[in-house]
């Protein structure tokens, strides 16, 4: 690609990833979380794929593969956290422990330290969103090109 | 031939589709909300969750998200096995 | 632990799915014995399940609530996912996770080692957690989730092939139709949610009362679960996807199928069951014999054993409609017919998962030692591989019906019950299997019998494994189906039959 | 009739998505034919919760006094719109090797797999 879209690229590439870990963080407080967060990051990468060439990511297939596996597993894990009452119980929430913070009832300006497990899937999934969908961009990229000869 | 019984097909759905659009409740009133009431009302004493979605999302319907994790997990083992290299 | 079993069963298959290709890094032997580890706890749960249940009655787990049996809010309303097993899901767990533990092993050996095995064994276990997921829960939104999981999985099971062009083909064919069959089955939902603002199974069940909007979503739920059991009009994928798919995973694609069957029972007999009119029940009676009638003379052309075999799988999918079928349509009398042609329905999901899949078994030792399916070129493999071909008439004289085989205990109950409601439908059904005879013969001929044909690949010992399973099972079935009908089929029937008060009150109190 | 105008534009979109699918013949069409229908059905799912003059049913700096819509058809929406981009994505696949198989994406001039 030309040089504008490259230097596009790079001024683009952190704006995306830093608004997508945002939404990502603040998905229990504001519209948003770890799906939308992260496909926004995953397009900041589709971006750079498009732009340098899916060569210089086709080393970057096992990470993607293995960040994505690393992302279920954790999710399913927090899912298991709950199995002392019952699967995908919530058992930080008002605890007092991590993201264990009580709201009360109304509009309030929002606390992040708040909502139990639901931050922790939410970075689970937004890491599995923007491995997933990062991967299927690669794949398509790849296919056919030279390395596939 | 074919050509008219497709069109006659799709007109077919077409109605069907639409009838049942005008034989819903009207746009906008709900008639049986007391699933939403309780996750709109509760979302945030129970859960501790500001966004009622995402409650619903991760806590209440946590488990459908496993299900959706998983959708988009066996989609892109199933492209990766789709564009593998292939050695035959 | 014991009282998480039903989510265990689809939880931990869930969490081996996306372990695999973490573990398969470290080295194949962890993968491999990680997959037959998932599966034996996945059977282990099920079988647990299955006599709880049927001890016991329905088990519900409410996923989330801070207690498993608490199914309503305050309010008297159910807010959260629960799974709701009854005898008829425990019945449907007990066949993936049998079928299971024959086809892994043997797809361990099967599949060759290349990159695509780790991505395909993720796939099969992903199906079987789809699978239990659709039998377990009680969620209509949750059964959309599973099936799409169970679609997609399938799907890029049977794309495994690529190096063919045919299997994207059936791969493509078959992902169109099932995403579409996915996208009925939400808009249906959509239309009960809109009118009553729930999702919960049980909860609709005792709202519904056949209006206008009813009527319509299961007009879209008929429409879509039709489509993905491979029902008459929209069967022609079904040959496609069995024959491309790697012979070992064929037998989860079958027991998708039927699972997706059990979606249709549980939509029509529960959730519809207060309203539902006699026109619907001779709908799935009429789809069925169409099904098993063009499914056996479409059979008759095939010349790859696959596809032939693979027409053989979709005829038995319409006895298993007609024999519920005449359940549905004499729902309102319940005359003591309905219930046999049921239980001969239900007993047939079970035989037919076992002799379409040693017939896959099969086909698939036949294909690792002579490189071919094709009928033309195939004869006289008999001599090399008398096992296999002893293990294929089994299984298609158990297909046909033939006493004293598992098929014949099935096929007669529902001969019994169906031609009590009309001898002609009877009649059709018994045609339909003679005609199945004759293709299975023709089959075994072209390939076992002729003149001696060299085998010089040896079978590995897993295969004859997976093999003398499923034939031990299917004599075993036949010489004393007694028991089986009484024990496990039984329950089942009557679950769909006269449980719906209790599934109701199962999940609803009172 | 008019009141329900947002449902029959859903249903609209889907019959169009319908109409892709039995009339045209390229696989990408095919495909576009899929997503269309799906995301009538999403928008069909998601207008279901919309109530007159409501809010999002999000209480940082909410508004007080005004209803919230409900909750619940934006989470179902959400999973169906991540199915669907997974359904795509498989389909595609799917296309890119057939047409490197046989050159060609029209439906008619591939099909190895009849009767």
């Amino acid at each position: 690609m030309t040089v504008v879209v490259r230097t596009i690229t790079r001024l683009l590439l952190p704006i995306s990833l830093v608004f997508g870990g945002y939404v990502v963080m603040h998905g229990h407080l504001t519209p948003g979380g770890g799906f939308q967060g992260g496909a926004v990051a995953a397009s900041g990468l589709a971006l750079v794929i498009v732009a340098f060439g899916a060569e210089r990511l086709a080393g970057k297939k096992g990470l993607f593969s293995a960040l994505e596996s690393f992302g279920g597993v954790a999710f399913a894990a927090l899912g298991f956290l709950g199995l002392g009452v019952t699967f995908f119980a919530n058992v930080l929430a008002g605890s007092g422990k991590l993201f264990g913070h009580p709201v009360p009832y109304g509009p309030n300006p929002g606390d992040l330290n708040t909502a139990g497990t639901l931050p922790l899937m939410n970075w689970a999934v937004g890491f599995k969103v923007l491995a997933g969908l990062s991967a299927v961009v690669l794949l398509f990229a790849l296919f056919g090109g030279e390395s596939d000869r | 031939m074919s050509q008219w019984l497709a069109i006659g097909a799709f007109c077919l759905a077409a109605g069907f589709l639409i009838f049942g659009a005008v034989a819903l409740r009207p746009f906008g009133e709900p008639t049986r909300t007391e699933m939403d009431d309780y996750f709109n009302r509760y979302s945030q004493p129970e859960v501790a969750a500001n966004n009622a979605v995402t409650a619903i999302v991760f806590d209440y319907r946590g488990y459908d998200t496993l299900g959706e994790a998983t959708v988009l997990f066996t989609a892109v083992t199933g492209v990766a096995l789709i564009l593998r290299k292939v050695r035959k | 632990m014991s009282v998480h079993a039903p989510i265990l069963a689809i939880a931990v298959p869930l969490l081996g799915g996306f372990a695999v290709p973490l573990l398969a890094r470290i080295h194949k032997k962890v993968r491999d014995l990680w997959v037959l580890l998932v599966v034996l706890f996945v059977a282990a749960c099920a079988g647990y399940v299955a006599a709880h249940v049927l001890e016991q009655g329905i088990w519900v787990y409410v996923l989330g609530a801070r207690n498993p049996q608490e199914t309503l809010a305050p309010g008297g309303f159910p807010i959260r996912i629960m799974l709701t097993v009854d005898a008829m899901s425990a019945f449907m767990g007990i066949i993936a996770g049998l079928l299971a533990l024959v086809a892994f092993p043997f797809a361990l050996k099967y599949i060759p080692e290349e990159e695509g095995k780790n991505l395909s064994l993720t796939l099969g276990v992903l199906l079987l957690a789809g699978i239990m997921g659709m039998s377990y829960t009680g969620d209509l939104f949750n059964f959309f989730v599973f099936l799409e999981v169970t679609s997609i999985a399938a799907c890029g099971i049977i794309g495994f092939r690529t190096w063919t062009s045919r299997a994207p083909e059936a791969a493509f064919k078959t992902m169109l139709l099932f995403s579409l069959s996915g996208l009925f089955f939400l808009l249906a939902l959509a239309f009960l949610y809109g009118e009553y603002g729930a999702l919960n199974l049980a909860y609709l069940a005792a709202q519904i009362r056949g209006s206008v909007v009813d009527r319509l979503a299961l007009a879209l739920f008929l429409a879509g679960l039709l489509m993905k059991v491979a029902a008459a009009p929209v069967h022609f994928w079904a040959p496609d996807a069995y024959g491309e798919a790697p012979a070992a995973k064929t037998l989860l694609l079958v027991v998708n199928t039927q699972v997706s069957l059990y979606g249709l029972w549980r939509v029509l007999f529960t959730v519809y069951g207060g309203a539902l009119s006699a026109g619907v029940g001779w709908l799935v009676v009429s789809l069925g014999l169409l099904t098993m009638v063009v499914a056996a003379f479409m059979a008759l052309a095939q010349t790859d054993l696959g596809r032939l075999v693979a027409y053989g799988a979709v005829s038995q999918i319409g006895y298993m409609m007609l024999g519920v079928g005449v359940g549905l349509v004499t729902l309102s009398g319940r005359p003591d017919y309905g219930l046999v042609a049921m239980k001969g329905g239900i007993f047939h999901m079970l035989n037919d998962a076992l002799t379409i899949g040693l017939l896959f078994l099969c086909v698939g030792a036949v294909e690792w030692a002579k490189g071919t399916r094709d009928l033309r070129e195939l004869g006289g493999l008999g001599h090399g591989l008398p096992g296999v071909a002893l293990c294929f008439l089994l299984a298609a004289l158990a297909l046909a019906g033939i006493p004293p085989l598992n098929g014949f205990a099935s096929k007669i109950l529902i001969y019994e019950g169906s031609f009590r409601l009309s001898p002609i439908l009877g009649a059709v059904a018994v045609l339909a299997s003679i005609l199945l005879l004759a293709v299975f013969a023709r089959a075994f001929q072209g390939a076992f019998l002729g003149p001696k044909a060299e085998v010089r690949v040896k079978l590995p010992w897993v295969f004859f494994l997976s093999l003398g399973a499923l034939a031990v099972g299917i004599l075993v079935l036949g010489l004393v189906p007694g028991f089986f009908v009484e024990e496990l089929v039984t329950p089942a029937a009557k679950a769909l039959w006269h449980g719906r008060a209790l599934y109701l009150a199962a999940v609803l109190g009172g | 009739m008019i009141g329900n105008l947002p449902f029959v534009v859903c249903m609209i979109l889907i019959a169009l998505g319908l109409w892709t699918l039995l009339a045209k013949r390229n696989l990408i069409k095919l495909v576009i034919g899929m997503s269309l229908i799906e995301s009538g059905v999403n928008l069909f799912l998601v207008s279901l919760g919309y109530v007159h003059g409501g809010i999002p049913p999000i209480y940082t700096y909410a508004p007080s006094g005004a209803p919230m819509v409900l909750p619940t058809p934006q989470a179902l929406t959400l999973t169906s719109i991540v199915i669907g981009v997974a359904t795509s994505a498989l389909m595609l696949a799917f296309a890119v090797v057939i047409y490197r198989h046989k050159g060609t994406l029209d439906a008619r001039k591939i099909r190895d797999l009849r009767g």
